[in-house]
């Protein structure tokens, strides 16, 4: 109770000073639009359905690719961290495109699948695969080797061991692993949906692009807000859940 | 941000873009790149050249401080007046007319304006001139057309990428301007289905401060891009070669002499800015939804 | 509890060591851990080993537990060379290696799982009772990082003994137990072993312990680590950790451990 | 010496693949340019200098920005994890603005600091700042409290805590945290590059940009490759010691 | 070693624990850890806990040392509250909680960096004869996961007696070490008691252990954890734990621990 008065206070003291410092015409409103106007950029969105539209149309882009970036990268990590050959070729081929922003992509996804969602999906895919993979194979590289040991000496071994002992536990790597993912999906996305218009939709990124065309300061700063919202819901909706269970379960004090 | 060094010339932040509907910034530049500076010599000033890919980078550097003069197309030029309340942006000059077309594909089967239901447009960037006229238009033919979709869909792409995706048929109908009309023309079979010479399509416009605090400088500034704009009407031959020059510096590739000709041919030069014609701007970005309401545009037009 | 009692009897193992030899090395030098060592272990034999801190013990029954690899010698069961970890020998690390990821009876109930022939249900009761064995039951749902240092090792022990292994290897299972605790596992314990036959290694620092549950005691001495004597323990089982003869074997065996090793404590 | 030969195999069996999807015209070599080309670009862009000065420019906007952000956000990420009250307040900001993509920055960057490299050290500066801010805080949460009570027995506290026990005991989260700062940072400068064109110097985003506007595919891949080597050596120069380091002191088998 | 015996001399502490109780609250229901514990410990006193696994001595400990608050009861030293951890009190954990970060050498020398008083050169040498005292000069440059279960606690007891403080608060320090090594650090720590005045607070699973060290043995029952009884011992310094007058202590003392406890071991 104390603390979430604590952080409201707080953040509505932030607003208080955004609102006075326009007021006060330190800046002109053209580099600062006040909260008021992007309060009633936001308000116009909301009720013409547009917010609602874009948000749904990004969410479900980024939904679908993340998906399918964790279903491929997961058991691809656990085998890259079990096989040595394996993790020579495919582990180092994932090490090089983890390191490339997806937006590169970018170019050759318009070019291979046209301006459509097939590009998108792709750019988001490239976002979460490699990085999923990567950190699944370091968090079984980081296990502490007492607890395959134990459980081979208890007769656990191939794809018993992977399943039982393996994935529980590198679960903290792995949630965090797909958290990561989750920001570079994220950011792939939204840099996707900045840098070209598709046909067949406009995200909250589009939303933001065109604030910039217009010259619309107080579209831009709505449309932030509403990403800085989403991806915390996000978080609280598919990570804390699992955050909660490691700290009870392990005692991890997180 | 360049400071001027006592006794240095001042410096000037003249910006402008690679299209051929900035004949004026095409051929100054030019001619600054070979030592025969045309504002240089005309107003005692260096002159630091800046080229923008679209009307709001080009603002927005205004905005920012960082830019003093620009050439810059009537729409983003309002938006800008209007987002700031007036207290932003100033139009010295005209400087081009026309030059803008609606291309349709033939295969998409567009005779008359009705046509268009259910289309997919393309514009070469939401809010810049081109995209209002076409919003316009298109409400004016009783079609809805709202932001992000209606009867007909409105979408802001890039010029490379309308080509591409025009001959791809993903889109029926694109209003743009030189020389990608020509383009469309040329490499894709387009139709111009609407041709406009009347509208201004160019201005110069510079930042409120500039014309503020340096009068003086302003008055010569119009005057030297008048006396330009008459010496490129004079000079076709000259012109064209500028022109090649130019464009090969700043795009790293050299227009053909025939889309350089037919392109040109559509553009007209003039130093007039046409209040009619912005006034038309202004009703139209308000019918597209840009402008919520009528900005008052007595100070957008500097005496000087 | 009748089930448990009727589990199949698998015969007990015979254990080969021959010379068996093992070196880290670190980035400082390398550590000479275990130096031609050589153990025989037949059926259903309770063999201990003792031995300074740092001789060995640990790497040997790593060794056998078919964990570690080694630079020379043979390790065999049965006749065959171990080549790797088996259900059949059970371990009991030094640290107590319960998964965090599971609570208590969830670590049981894995090394059961792994066993064939017994469903579910049959499953759950040998857990409880072993569970029970070493006074946890009411920790059943607790989570692992919830019990004291005691409670841990007891959790271990019942997960080594409920899947009823041929061979238990285990390292100082009882350190962290009390007097209490430890006596009353001492005496299940042995009646384990007597029912089921198992063949055991048990390290341990406590030489009284190693009289009271062995059927013979191994000294090591360190430096490199090296099996030095040997002590047949003839005393008539069960045997009383409080018998006055079994404190004089252990005081004859601490006197010989003392020989080998002159220097105090320095390896 | 095997594991490197494997490695290479692989590559150089992925690149012949390639070459001959190429050469037998399964796609357009306008969708996929070949290897051959590909290289060919390099080799001009190589010779020419304009790779180098690109790569120069990214590098140095990304070296600062990103060592800024560090600068400001190791420090900050302790307090926070310290203290109640700033984990209520900068921590629930930090977390906000984690999640927002920091190529949402740009328009804003643009119009306050014009077109200008400030702009673009803002945008990795957000990059960077907060990720590694919130992560050096989850170091320090899940710091197993055993050794802050040890340390505290012994006369530790303060201070004296954070620099011996705190900062040492975090490291392997702190070094992860880093490694995320520093590839958020390198999207998002990518994200920026790629959006908008500077005044001040081409980057390699904007050469990527300028290969997808010539149609130039050659120019896109070739420069996709770079940004992976460039990504993978500033992850051997500036991480991999400090893994080996923890690899061998810590024994975590990394 | 000339420095070491140099060192100050702090007056040893006096402790007052009184009516102290803690439970855990925990998911599955709370445990009742403690249950007005009251403990009076005086100046150069050394006292050792025995009890049942999980009956609340690693707790005591904690509250002892400041780490954790308790619900109820006071916990003074020299008549003042104890509000927090301090140099004076140093705690040796039932987990060696040795910093990974650092060596053998940097482990010890961190409790002692925090010392005022000497310069870096000191510290090396008073770090040295510590790890020369547990045996471990050679592995002043190891890592400490290179060490074997032994080794870690030696280095932490090594850690805990460098700096010298006037109270020496340990957790089963000895579990994991061999009778000879032992034997060996009774002596010492035996010594180094009696030249310091220290005031101990030991916790052990051993009665003979107890009896061997300590002035004075307190018994722990579980469920809820209470002090139940306490024994002086009288026996002459310095004690050799295979004293027979020692041993009969230590049995008598055992008798009354399994009285306390009749179930087995459960609590
Ligand atoms: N992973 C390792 N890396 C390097 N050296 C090691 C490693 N494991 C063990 N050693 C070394 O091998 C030697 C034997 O270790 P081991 O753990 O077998 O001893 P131990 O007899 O079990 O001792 P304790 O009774 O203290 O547990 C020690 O000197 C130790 O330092
Ligand atoms: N963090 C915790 N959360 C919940 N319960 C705890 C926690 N720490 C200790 N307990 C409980 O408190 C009781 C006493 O624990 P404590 O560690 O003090 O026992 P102990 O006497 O040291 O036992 P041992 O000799 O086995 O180390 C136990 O029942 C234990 O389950
Ligand atoms: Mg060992
Ligand atoms: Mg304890």
């Amino acid at each position: 109770m104390k603390r979430l008065l604590l952080a409201s206070l707080f953040f509505i003291g932030l607003i208080l000073i955004w609102h006075f410092i326009v007021v006060a015409e330190i800046w002109s409103p053209v580099l600062l639009p006040g909260p008021a106007s992007v309060g009633s950029y936001l308000w116009a969105a909301a009720t013409d359905g547009s917010l609602a539209e874009a948000s749904w149309v990004t969410m479900k882009r980024l939904m679908i690719g993340y998906l399918i970036g964790c279903v491929i990268g997961l058991p691809l990590g656990m085998l890259t961290a079990r096989s040595k050959t394996l993790n020579d070729t495919l582990g180092v081929l994932a090490l090089g495109l983890q390191t490339l922003p997806s937006v590169c992509w970018v170019p050759l996804a318009l070019l291979w699948f046209g301006q459509s969602e097939s590009a998108m999906l792709f750019v988001v895919i490239m976002g979460t695969l490699w990085s999923v993979l990567i950190a699944v194979d370091n968090g079984v590289r980081n296990l502490p080797p007492i607890y395959t040991r134990a459980a081979r000496t208890m007769g656990s071994n191939g794809f018993h061991t992977l399943r039982h002992v393996i994935l529980p536990a590198s679960m903290p790597y792995v949630i965090s692993g797909m958290k990561q993912g989750w920001a570079f999906a994220w950011r792939s996305l939204m840099a996707a949906e900045i840098y070209v218009t598709l046909l067949t939709g406009y995200g909250l990124g589009h939303l933001l692009h065109f604030g910039r065309e217009l010259n619309a300061m107080d579209q831009v700063i709505g449309i932030m807000l509403i990403i800085v919202l989403i991806g915390l819901l996000a978080d609280k909706v598919l990570f804390s859940p699992w955050e909660r269970f490691l700290h009870r379960r392990w005692g991890l004090n997180g | 941000k360049p400071a001027a060094t006592p006794g240095a010339k001042p410096v000037l932040r003249f910006g402008h873009f690679p299209n051929i509907t900035h004949v004026q910034g095409l051929v100054a530049h030019a001619l600054s790149r070979q030592g025969k500076g045309w504002y240089e010599s005309r107003l005692g000033v260096e002159i630091q050249w800046y080229t923008y890919n679209a009307g709001p980078s080009a603002t927005e550097a205004i905005f920012a401080r960082s830019l003093d003069v620009t050439y810059v197309g009537p729409s983003p030029t309002l938006n800008a007046y209007a987002k700031s309340k007036g207290s932003e942006m100033r139009v010295l000059a005209g400087a081009a007319n026309g030059g803008s077309s609606l291309v349709v594909r033939p295969a998409a089967n567009i005779n008359s304006p009705a046509d268009f239901r259910g289309k997919k447009v393309a514009t070469p960037q939401l809010g810049n001139t081109q995209d209002v006229q076409a919003r316009a238009w298109l409400a004016n033919q009783g079609f809805n057309i709202t932001l992000t979709g209606g009867d007909v869909t409105v979408l802001p792409i890039q010029n490379a990428d309308q080509l591409a995706m025009f001959t791809k048929g993903e889109i029926d109908a694109v209003w743009t301007a030189e020389p990608w009309v020509t383009r469309l023309e040329l490499e894709a079979n387009g139709k111009i289905f609407l041709d406009d010479k009347e509208t201004n399509v160019t201005l110069l416009v510079s930042s409120a401060k500039f014309v503020k605090d340096q009068p003086d400088l302003a008055k010569k500034l119009v005057a030297a891009h008048k006396e330009l704009t008459a010496w490129i009407k004079a000079n076709p031959k000259e012109v064209r070669e500028l022109l090649k020059y130019e464009l090969k510096a700043e795009t790293n590739s050299e227009p053909k002499d025939a889309l350089l000709d037919k392109a040109l041919g559509r553009v007209v030069l003039t130093d007039e800015i046409s209040r009619s014609s912005l006034d038309t701007m202004v009703q139209s970005a308000q019918k597209a939804g840009f402008l919520k309401d009528i900005p008052d545009l007595t100070q957008l037009i500097p005496s000087l | 509890m009748n089930l448990v009692t009727e589990l199949a009897n698998p015969p007990p193992a015979k254990l080969h060591i021959n010379g068996v030899s093992k070196t880290f090395t670190t980035q400082r030098g390398s550590v000479h851990a275990l130096d031609k060592a050589t153990l025989t272990v037949s059926e259903g034999e309770f063999v201990c080993l003792v031995g300074p801190s740092g001789c060995g013990k640990s790497t040997l029954l790593n060794l056998i537990a078919g964990l570690d690899t080694f630079d020379s010698g043979t390790v065999q069961m049965d006749g065959q060379p171990v080549t790797g970890p088996g259900r059949e020998r059970m371990m009991m690390f030094q640290e107590h290696a319960l998964f965090p990821w599971l609570d208590v009876m969830g670590n049981v109930l894995f090394s059961l799982n792994l066993k064939p022939g017994l469903n579910k249900q049959e499953h759950v009761e040998v857990a409880k009772y072993y569970l029970q064995l070493v006074g946890l039951e009411r920790f059943m749902h607790a989570n692992i990082h919830e019990l004291s240092g005691g409670m841990k090792q007891r959790v271990a022990l019942a997960r080594a003994l409920a899947p009823n292994p041929r061979v238990l290897l285990m390292d100082e299972p009882f350190a962290a137990l009390d007097a209490m605790t430890r006596e009353q596992l001492y005496v299940d314990l042995q009646k384990i072993c007597k029912a089921r036959e198992k063949t055991v290694i048990f390290v341990t620092h406590n030489v009284r312990e190693a009289v009271c549950l062995g059927n013979r005691v191994v000294l090591f001495s360190p430096n490199p680590g090296r099996i030095r004597e040997e002590f047949i323990v003839n005393l008539p089982r069960p045997r009383d950790i409080n018998d006055p003869a079994l404190a004089g074997m252990a005081g004859e065996i601490t006197k010989a451990l003392k020989g080998h090793t002159a220097k105090p404590a320095e390896e």
